[in-house]
C-alpha cells in the first residue's frame, strides 16, 4: 500500500478487498479542499431516533464528526422517581421501543434482585420471559437489518423484514394486548399466561421468518454492491469496543464474545443450547452477520424453550408483591386490602441499591436502582446499550464518506428512546 | 447447557466479484414474489399470496382477545355505572389521563359514584394498568377498538356517558353478594344472561380471572 | 397533399410528435409512476396504491397518476429565499426536456405505405412512398441521443446549485460526475452495435434485426445476441443515466436527499416525471438496438403482415398499429424490468460508482469494441 | 419546627426518673419506669400493631392486636396495657404472638365490609396497614357478613358507618377524655355490637372531628371531607392553625393547589394530638372570595402599575402631612409581615399612628380554644411594642378627621363582624391603600388594593398565646397574583424611597430574630417539600 494518504485516515480504516485499493489511495493527496461543516440531523432520513451529527467534510470525506444526542430525552429516570415500581413498566416500554419486552425483563429482574425475591419467581414465568424476550430480540434485529438495508436503497429487504416483524408483534399482541407498548411483565412474574395455541403459532411464524431471512440473505449477502458498502467500513477494534464499553451485536462483531446470557446467565438461559456469534473484522458486515446469526440462535432458544416450558403459576406466590386474583379482590376484604395497598403505596422494595443487567437487543441493558423504601424508586438509572456504540462513532466516522455514515450508523442501531431516555 | 461461540461467516467468491450472479439471484427472489403476488392478486386469491397488507377500512384485522383498546365503563344490573370512584385507576395511571370527581350517590346502597369520569385518550398510553387496578370490574379496555382520531383535542376526552355507552352489564360477582361467593365465581356463566343486549364483537362476562395459575 | 412535400412532412411530423408525446411518452411515464409503486408493492408483499378512482372505476388504482398530478398542482410551490430564482425554475425543465427530445429518433412501428395503403404493408419499408413511424430519421442517429441526453445533467446540476442548500449542492455534484462518467461507457457500449449494423440510424438498426435469433443469418438476429456484453454495459449505463437505484447516488434519500431536496409541487413533479420519461426513452433505445425495435422476428412479422383491410382501416395502417403494439409491449416490459432492478438492489457509494464506471465498465466496453471490430473485420474478410 | 416556650410549659419527663431494663426481641434497653410496653416495643422498632391504643388516651386493651409474648407469662399480654418492668423479656415476633395477632385480625376482618373503594379512610387505614404488614393471607371464609347500618348521621360534622367499625372505642374515649362529654357508646353484643350515640345525644361536641382522626378504620368520616379526595393522593405540609391564639400544630393536607383538610399534628406543649372542629374549617377562607389581582381605582392592573400607584398616592399623602397617615396592622399576619410593616411604618416613614386589627373575640374553653381568634396577637403586640392602638381609636381618629390616609395590611376584622358600615367611616379618608387577602368592604373602598397571601400560602411564624414562635409553611400556591406581605411591603418601601432588602421570608425572620427579644430563640427549621401521603407511610 502506498504512503500518500494524509493523516486523516488512520491505518485501520484502510482496506484491501481482493486487490482493489480503496478510493483514498487513488486520490491526489495534495489538492487543497475547503472543509465544509455539515449538519446531519437531527431531522434527517438516516438519523432514526433523532440524533445530530455535526460533520466536517472535505468533499465527501469526513474529517471530523461530532455526535450530539439528546433530542429524544424524555426524562425517563426522573419520571420514574415519582411513580410506583409497577408504574415504571410503561416507561420502560419506551426505552428501546422496538423490543419493549426486553426492557421489561431488565427492569423486572433489577427490582426482583433488589427485593431478594429472584429465586421465588415461578419457573413458567421465567420461561415466558425468555420466550417473549427472544421474540422481541428477533423483532429488534429484523428492524435493524431491514432499516440498514433500506438506508442503502434496498427497500424490499426492509419490507420483508418488517413483514416478519409484524408477525412477531401480532403474536406479542396476542400475549399482552399491545404490539409495542407491552407493559407485560410485572414484578414477580408476568401479567398473563401465554395464550392457548401460542407454541404452534410461534413455531409457524419462526418457519416463515426463516424463509424471510433466507430471502434477505439472497438479496444482500453475496451482493457485491451491498458488500462493498459494508465490508471494511466502520471498523471497530476489540480494544476500542472494550474501552468504550460496547456490548451486544456491535461489541460481538469486533470478536468480543461477551453476551450477558452466556457470561452471567439469568432467567433460564443456562438451560438452552445456543451459540454466541462473533465477528472477525469488526466492520459493518460483521455487525450485519452477527445480527443475522443471532436471529437464528434466538430461534433455537425459542424452540428449546417451547419444548421445555413447564406448566404452573406465572406469578409469584407473594401477596405483598402480586395483586390478588380478581375474584378474591371483588369478594373478600382481605384481598381488597392487599389490592389497595399494592396499588396506592406501591410494592414495598426494601432500601438498598442494585445494578442488574440483561442482554437486550443492543447489548447490556443495565438498571441501577436505588430504593429508599418509600414505595417508589429513589433513583432508576438506565445503562443504555446503544450509547457507547453511538459514542464510538466519533472515532469511527472520520476518514469515511458521507455515504458511509448511513450503514455505519444504521448498524450501530441507535434507538433514540433508549439512548436519550 | 452449552453456550458456544461461533464466528460468523463472511461469504465471498469470484462470482460475487462479478456483480451479476448475486444480482440475478436477488432479482430472482423479487421476481418470485412479484409473480406470486401479482397472479394471486389478479385472480383474486389473495390468501395464497404473501401479501401482508390489507385494504384497511373495508378489511379489518381482528384484534386479539387481550387487545388493550378504547376504554369503557361497565354497568350494573340497573344500568347504572359500576364505578364507585375509588380512584384506583387515576392513582395507578402513569399518564394521569383519568379524571374522576366523586359524589355521594342518592342511592344509599352504593354510597359513592363518579360525578365526572373523564379519560383523555390523547394522554392515555394504553398500558392497561387501570384495568388491572380496578377493584370493581368497572373500567375495561376490551372494546377491541382504538381511540378515534378527532379534529379537536377536547373531543378526545371521553366523558362518563360516552364510556358507559360502550359498556355492558358486568356479571362479575362482587362484594356485597356475600355468602359463598367462591361457588358463585366457579359456576359463573361466561356468557351474558339471555336477552341482554351486547354490542357486536364486544366480549362479555367477567374480566378473565387472574388466578396466576396457582392451584 | 402530395407525398414528400414540405406540408406533408410537416403535418406527418406534427402528428407523430403529438402521438409520441401525448399518446405514448407522457401516459406511459405517468402510468409508470403508478406501476412503480404497484410493482414494487407486489415484489415487497404489499398491495400498493390501489384506491385512486374516478367514481366507481377503480381499475386497480391506475388513475393514481392523476391524483398525483392534482396533488403536485395544488402543493405550495416553495422557492428557498436564497435560491437563484431563475435557475431554480429552469432546472426542472432542463431535466425533463431532453428525454422528450430524444424520443424523436425512435422508430415505433412499421412504416405506412403511403398511396398503397390497401395493397401493401410496410414490412422492411419496401414501399414506394414509405412514411416512417419515426419522428426524425437522422443520419447521426444515436449520436443525437447522446448529445441531447447529456444535456439532462444540467437539470440536476443547476437544481443542486440553485437551491442554495449543501445537500442539494452535493447531489448536483454527484449527478454531474456520475452522468458524465457513464456517458462514456454508454457510448462505448453501443459502438459495437454500430460496427455490426454499419449504421447509426435507429430505424436502420432496427430494420436489420428481422429475426429473433437466426443462426443461418446471424447478423439479422436481435442485437442482444450479437452484442450481449454491449447490452449489459448499455443497460448498466442507461440505469446510471436515469439516476435510479443502484445508481441513485445523486438522490440517495437516506444520505443527502438529493439535488431536488428544496423542490416541491409541480417543479418536483417535473423531476419526478422526467425520471420516468428517461426510463421510457432508454427502454425504447435499448429495444431499438438490442431487441429489434418493432420487429418480433420474421415469423410473427410475416404473420402480422397478412392483415386484411377492415372497414375503413387499410391493411398498412393496421399492420403499423399491430407493430406499434408489439413495440409498446416491449418497451413496457423493459420499463418493468428496470423497475424491478430498482427495487431489488442496494445503492453504490459515489467512489465505488466511479470506480465501476471508469475501471470496470469502460475497459470492458473498449474490449468489446475491439473484439467486435476484429470479428466484423474477420467476417467481412472471410 | 420550633416551639420555644417563653412562659410556662408542661414539664417534660425528666431524666431523673427511675429506669428499668427491658429486653425486647433480644435487644436490651433502659426505659423510664411506667412506660407502656407497647411504646417501648415500638421505640425499639418492633412495630407492634394496635387498634384501640392511642398515646393520647387511656388504654382499655379491647382490640387484642398488640399481644406480645412476655417470658414467664402463660398467655400473650396486651402490650398497650402492660407497663414495662425490670428484667422483662419480651418477644414481639414469637410464633405464638404472631399467630394470636393474626387470628385477632382475622376475627376483625370477618365482618368488615368490602368497602375500601368507597371508604374515605383507605390509604390511612390502620386495618389495611396491619393486615398487609402482618397477615396478607387470603380470606379463609366466604360466609355471610353481618349487616349493620351504613350511613348513620350522628352529628353535624360526622357520618358513622357501623359495618366498618371495629369496636376499638377510641372515639368514645376521645369524647370522654378530650372533649369531656359522653356522647358515644357501644350497644349490643357479639358480632352485632355497634357504635352508637349515647341516648339523647348527638356527636356535636367542639372536638368531634378528632374522633375521625383517631378512628383506625373508616367508621367515622368527616362530612366536610367525605368523598372529596382519596387521602393517599394528598400532600402534607406542617403548619399552624390560624383559628385562634392557641396555635395548634397542624398538617395541611392539600392537592393540586387546594387545601382539602387540616389535621392535628402532635405537639405535647400546645395541643397534644387534638384540635377543635372550628379550627379545622379555617382553611375554607383560603379559597373563598380572594383578592386575586392588584386593583387600582377599582380596576385590575398589573403589579408594577399597582405598586406605582400605591407609591404615588402614599408619597402624596406623606408630603401632605405624615401626621395624618395611619397604618393598620393585623393580628392575622405572620411575624415577618408585621415586622416588615413595623420597619416601614416606624423606622422608615416615622409614622405615629398605628392600629392593630384582628378578628373579634369569640368563645373559649379551657381545653384548647382561645377567645382570641387571631393566631398572632402576641407577636403583633410584641412587634408593636406599645405603639399600636385599637380599632376603637381608629374609628375615633377617622371620625375626628385626624387621619386622611390609611395603609391597611390585612383586612381581617378591620370592619368587625357585627360592626355597622358606619362604625368605621373609611369614607372620611382621602387615600386608602389596602394590602389584603379577600374581596371585602375594606379592599373595595381602597384606592389601591394589593393582593396578599393567606397563611397557607406564605412562609412565616406565628406567636401563640404562650409566646411560642411557631413556623407556618406555604402549602399551596398563592391565589391569583397575591404575594407575601413582606414582599409587597419591600416593593412599596422602595417606591417610597426607603430600602428594605428582603428577598425571602427567611431573611425577614433572621433580621427580626436579631432585633426582637421574643423571637431570639425561635428557629426557622429546615426546608420541607410536601410529601404525598401514599409515599409517606400509612398515617394510621
Amino acid at each position: 500500500m502506498d504512503t500518500t494518504d494524509g493523516p486523516l485516515v488512520p491505518p485501520q480504516h484502510r482496506r484491501v478487498v481482493l486487490g482493489f485499493k480503496d478510493a483514498e489511495d487513488l486520490e491526489a493527496p495534495d489538492l487543497p479542499t475547503e472543509s465544509l461543516p455539515l449538519n446531519m440531523g437531527p431531522s434527517h432520513p438516516a438519523m432514526h431516533g433523532t440524533v445530530r451529527m455535526v460533520l466536517e467534510v472535505e468533499g465527501e470525506k469526513i474529517s471530523s464528526a461530532d455526535i450530539q444526542i439528546g433530542y429524544l430525552h424524555r426524562c425517563f429516570e426522573k419520571e420514574s422517581e415519582s411513580a410506583t415500581w409497577t408504574q415504571v413498566f410503561p416507561y420502560t416500554d419506551r426505552l428501546n421501543y422496538i423490543s419493549p419486552m426486553l426492557n421489561n425483563v431488565g427492569y423486572a429482574l433489577a427490582v426482583e434482585k433488589l427485593m431478594g425475591i429472584a429465586d421465588d419467581i415461578p419457573e413458567r414465568a421465567l420461561f415466558i420471559r425468555v420466550i417473549v424476550g427472544e421474540v422481541s430480540r428477533i423483532a429488534d434485529h429484523l428492524t435493524c437489518l431491514g432499516a440498514g438495508a433500506m438506508e442503502l436503497g434496498a427497500f424490499t429487504v426492509f419490507l420483508y423484514a418488517l413483514k416478519a416483524r409484524e408477525w412477531l408483534f401480532e403474536l406479542l399482541e396476542e400475549v399482552c394486548g399491545a404490539r409495542l407498548t407491552s407493559t407485560y411483565l410485572r414484578i414477580g412474574g408476568v401479567h398473563f399466561d401465554l395464550p392457548p395455541e401460542f407454541g404452534p403459532k410461534l413455531l409457524d411464524i419462526l418457519a416463515r421468518t426463516r424463509i424471510v431471512m433466507s430471502d434477505i440473505g439472497k438479496l444482500l449477502e453475496r451482493n457485491r454492491i451491498f458488500r462493498d458498502r459494508m465490508d471494511g467500513i466502520g471498523i471497530i477494534t476489540k480494544e476500542d469496543a472494550l474501552a468504550y464499553g460496547i456490548t451486544g451485536p456491535v461489541g460481538r462483531s469486533t470478536g468480543l464474545a461477551y453476551d450477558v446470557r452466556k457470561d452471567h446467565p439469568y432467567l433460564v438461559y443456562d438451560r438452552f443450547d445456543f451459540d454466541v456469534p462473533v465477528g472477525s473484522v469488526g466492520d459493518n458486515f460483521d455487525r450485519y452477520a452477527v445480527r443475522v446469526e443471532e436471529v437464528n440462535q434466538s430461534m433455537r432458544i425459542l424452540e428449546q424453550a417451547l419444548a421445555t416450558i413447564p406448566a404452573g403459576p406465572f406469578m409469584i406466590n407473594n401477596p405483598r408483591v402480586a395483586l390478588p386474583p380478581k375474584s378474591e379482590t371483588y369478594n373478600s376484604i382481605e384481598a381488597m386490602i392487599a389490592h389497595f395497598k399494592i396499588i396506592m403505596d406501591g410494592i414495598h422494595v426494601p432500601p438498598g441499591e442494585v445494578y442488574s443487567y440483561t442482554e437486550a437487543g443492543n447489548g447490556e441493558l443495565g438498571f441501577y436502582i436505588v430504593s429508599d423504601g418509600s414505595g417508589r424508586p429513589w433513583k432508576c438509572r438506565v445503562r443504555p446499550p446503544c450509547l457507547p456504540a453511538v459514542a464510538v462513532l466519533t472515532k469511527v466516522l472520520p476518514g469515511l464518506f458521507i455515504a458511509d455514515v448511513v450503514p455505519t450508523f444504521g448498524m450501530m442501531n441507535m434507538i433514540g428512546g433508549e439512548c436519550d431516555r | 447447557m452449552a453456550v458456544g461461540v461461533k464466528v460468523v461467516n463472511r461469504p465471498g467468491s469470484l462470482g460475487q466479484q462479478a456483480y451479476l450472479p448475486a444480482i440475478a439471484e436477488g432479482l430472482g427472489v423479487t421476481f418470485r414474489h412479484f409473480v406470486k403476488n401479482f397472479f394471486g392478486n389478479v385472480t383474486g386469491q389473495r390468501k395464497k399470496t404473501d401479501i401482508a397488507t390489507i385494504e384497511y377500512p373495508e378489511e379489518k384485522k381482528a384484534y386479539p382477545e387481550r387487545n388493550r383498546g378504547l376504554h369503557r365503563l361497565m354497568l350494573r344490573d340497573d344500568g347504572q355505572v359500576r364505578c364507585v370512584a375509588c380512584m384506583m385507576c387515576p392513582t395507578v395511571c402513569p399518564a394521569h389521563c383519568i379524571t374522576i370527581v366523586p359524589e355521594e350517590a342518592p342511592d344509599g346502597r352504593i354510597e359513592k359514584r363518579p360525578m365526572i369520569f373523564e379519560i383523555d385518550e390523547l394522554r392515555c398510553v394504553v398500558c392497561g394498568l387501570c384495568v388491572e387496578a380496578c377493584p370493581c370490574d368497572a373500567i375495561r379496555m376490551d372494546t377491541l377498538d382504538h381511540a378515534k382520531p378527532t379534529y379537536r383535542r377536547g373531543d378526545a376526552i371521553l366523558d362518563k356517558e360516552e364510556l358507559m355507552s360502550r359498556g355492558v352489564r358486568s356479571t362479575a360477582v362482587q362484594g356485597g353478594v356475600g355468602a359463598f361467593w367462591r361457588e358463585q365465581v366457579a359456576g359463573q356463566p361466561q356468557t351474558p344472561a339471555s336477552g341482554e343486549v351486547v354490542p357486536a364483537g364486544a366480549p362479555h362476562g367477567p374480566t378473565p380471572l387472574r388466578d396466576h395459575g396457582h392451584k | 397533399m402530395e407525398y414528400g412535400s414540405l406540408g406533408f412532412q410537416a403535418l406527418a411530423a406534427t402528428i407523430k410528435i403529438v402521438f409520441m408525446i401525448l399518446g405514448f411518452l407522457m401516459p406511459l411515464a405517468s402510468i409508470l409512476t403508478w406501476m412503480e409503486r404497484r410493482e414494487s408493492a407486489m415484489m415487497q408483499d404489499r398491495l400498493g396504491p390501489n384506491r385512486a378512482n374516478i367514481g366507481p372505476f377503480k381499475l386497480w388504482g391506475i388513475t393514481h397518476f392523476m391524483a398525483d398530478a392534482v396533488k403536485f398542482l395544488f402543493k405550495e410551490d416553495f422557492i428557498p429565499p436564497k435560491a437563484h430564482k431563475f435557475l431554480f425554475m429552469w432546472a426542472p425543465i432542463m431535466a425533463m426536456a431532453p428525454a422528450l427530445i430524444v424520443a424523436a429518433i425512435i422508430p415505433f412501428g412499421a412504416p405506412l405505405c403511403w398511396g398503397e395503403m390497401t395493397e401493401k404493408v410496410g414490412l422492411g419499408g419496401a414501399c414506394a412512398n414509405p412514411v416512417n413511424l419515426q419522428i426524425a430519421q437522422l443520419d447521426v442517429g444515436l449520436l443525437f441521443y447522446f448529445a441531447i441526453s447529456s444535456l439532462a445533467v444540467y437539470g440536476a446540476t443547476l437544481a443542486g446549485w440553485a437551491s442554495h442548500n449543501k445537500w442539494a449542492m452535493m447531489g448536483g455534484l454527484r449527478a454531474t460526475s456520475q452522468m458524465m462518467s457513464y456517458e462514456v461507457t454508454m457510448g462505448m457500449a453501443v459502438l459495437g452495435s454500430f460496427l455490426v449494423y454499419g449504421s447509426l440510424e435507429p430505424g436502420a438498426i432496427a430494420d436489420q434485426q428481422t429475426n429473433i435469433i437466426n443462426f443461418g443469418h446471424f447478423h439479422s438476429s436481435w442485437g442482444i445476441f450479437l452484442q450481449p456484453l454491449g447490452f449489459i454495459l448499455f443497460l448498466t449505463a442507461a440505469i446510471a443515466e436515469t439516476k435510479r437505484t443502484p445508481f441513485d447516488i445523486p438522490e440517495g434519500e437516506p444520505e443527502i436527499i438529493g439535488y431536488f431536496v428544496e423542490y416541491s409541487g409541480l417543479r418536483f413533479g417535473m423531476f419526478f416525471l422526467g425520471e420516468f420519461l428517461e426510463i421510457v426513452v432508454s427502454s425504447a433505445i435499448m429495444i431499438t438496438i438490442f431487441f429489434g425495435g418493432w420487429h418480433m422476428g420474421a415469423t410473427v412479422d410475416g404473420f402480422l403482415a397478412h392483415v386484411p383491410n377492415i372497414w375503413i382501416f387499410p391493411k398498412s395502417l393496421l399492420f403499423s398499429l399491430l407493430t406499434l403494439i408489439v413495440w409498446s409491449i416491449k418497451v413496457f416490459v423493459f420499463c418493468g424490468f428496470q423497475l424491478m432492478i430498482r427495487w431489488s438492489l442496494p445503492r453504490f457509494r459515489s467512489d465505488q460508482l466511479m470506480r465501476l464506471g471508469w475501471q470496470r465498465l469502460l475497459p470492458i466496453s473498449i474490449c468489446n469494441v475491439v473484439a467486435t471490430a476484429l470479428v466484423v473485420l474477420a467476417v467481412q474478410a472471410w | 419546627m420550633t416551639t420555644t416556650p417563653i412562659t410556662t410549659t408542661p414539664t417534660p419527663p425528666s431524666s431523673s426518673t427511675e429506669m428499668v431494663t427491658v429486653t425486647i426481641d433480644g435487644k436490651t434497653q433502659q426505659f423510664p419506669k411506667g412506660t407502656v410496653l407497647l411504646e417501648a416495643c415500638n421505640q425499639m422498632g418492633a412495630g407492634v400493631p394496635f387498634f384501640c391504643y392511642h398515646p393520647g388516651l387511656t388504654s382499655p386493651a379491647v382490640c387484642r392486636q398488640c399481644l406480645v409474648d412476655v417470658k414467664g407469662q402463660p398467655k400473650p399480654v396486651p402490650s398497650c396495657y402492660t407497663p414495662v418492668a425490670d428484667k422483662m423479656e419480651v418477644m414481639t415476633k414469637s410464633p405464638r404472638a404472631l399467630d394470636v395477632r393474626r387470628q385477632m385480625l382475622e376475627f376483625t376482618l370477618v365482618n368488615h365490609p368490602i368497602d375500601c373503594p368507597i371508604c374515605d379512610k383507605a390509604g390511612e387505614c390502620l386495618l389495611q396497614k396491619h393486615y398487609f404488614d402482618w397477615d396478607a393471607k387470603l380470606a379463609r371464609n366466604d360466609g355471610i357478613k353481618i349487616k349493620k347500618a351504613k350511613v348513620v348521621d350522628i352529628g353535624p360534622r360526622i357520618v358513622l358507618d357501623q359495618e366498618r367499625c371495629i369496636l376499638c372505642t377510641r372515639c368514645i374515649r376521645v369524647c370522654d377524655e378530650v372533649a369531656k362529654t359522653h356522647q358515644l357508646e357501644m350497644a349490643d353484643r357479639g358480632d352485632h355490637e355497634i357504635l352508637t350515640t349515647a341516648p339523647g345525644h348527638k356527636l356535636d361536641n367542639p372536638y368531634s372531628l378528632n374522633t375521625v382522626d383517631v378512628c383506625p378504620v373508616g367508621a367515622l368520616t368527616s362530612k366536610d371531607f367525605r368523598f372529596e379526595m382519596r387521602v393517599w393522593e394528598l400532600y402534607t405540609t406542617p403548619s399552624i392553625c390560624p383559628g385562634c391564639a392557641t396555635g395548634c400544630n397542624i398538617e395541611v393536607h392539600h392537592s393540586r393547589g387546594k387545601i382539602q383538610r387540616l389535621v392535628p399534628r402532635q405537639n405535647d406543649q400546645v395541643n397534644e394530638h387534638w384540635m377543635c372542629d372550628e379550627g379545622r374549617l379555617t382553611y375554607k377562607r383560603v379559597h373563598a372570595e380572594r383578592l386575586a389581582a392588584p386593583m387600582s381605582g377599582g380596576a385590575p392592573v398589573d403589579w408594577d402599575e399597582a405598586l406605582d400607584d400605591a407609591g404615588r398616592v402614599l408619597r402624596a399623602a406623606l408630603d401632605a402631612g405624615s401626621a395624618g397617615v395611619g397604618v393598620v396592622m393585623n393580628a392575622q399576619s405572620t411575624n415577618e409581615d408585621l415586622y416588615a410593616l413595623a420597619r416601614l411604618t416606624f423606622d422608615h416613614l416615622g409614622l405615629g399612628k398605628a392600629y392593630l386589627a384582628g378578628l373579634d373575640q369569640g368563645w373559649s374553653d379551657d381545653i384548647l380554644v382561645s377567645a382570641d381568634k387571631n393566631p398572632n396577637t402576641a407577636g403583633a403586640m410584641a412587634i408593636g411594642a406599645g405603639r399600636l392602638r385599637t380599632l376603637l381609636d381608629l374609628a375615633n381618629d377617622l371620625k375626628s378627621g385626624a387621619l386622611h390616609t390609611l395603609l391597611v395590611v390585612g383586612t381581617h376584622g378591620v370592619i368587625g363582624k357585627d360592626g355597622a358600615a358606619g362604625a368605621l367611616p373609611l369614607d372620611r379618608l382621602t387615600t386608602l391603600v389596602v394590602i389584603g387577602t379577600h374581596r371585602d368592604e375594606v379592599s373595595a373602598a381602597a384606592k389601591v388594593a394589593l393582593p396578599l397571601c393567606e397563611w397557607a400560602e406564605s412562609d412565616g411564624t406565628f406567636t401563640n398565646r404562650l409566646g411560642m414562635v411557631q413556623r407556618v409553611r406555604a402549602a399551596v400556591p398563592p391565589a391569583g397574583d397575591s404575594l407575601p406581605g413582606w414582599e409587597i411591603l419591600s416593593h412599596l418601601a422602595r417606591k417610597l424611597g426607603a430600602t428594605m432588602e428582603f428577598t425571602e421570608a427567611k431573611t425577614v425572620f433572621a433580621e427580626a430574630k436579631q432585633k426582637l427579644p421574643f423571637m431570639k430563640d425561635a428557629e426557622w427549621g429546615r426546608p420541607l417539600l410536601p410529601v404525598q401521603l401514599r409515599f409517606a407511610g400509612s398515617r394510621g
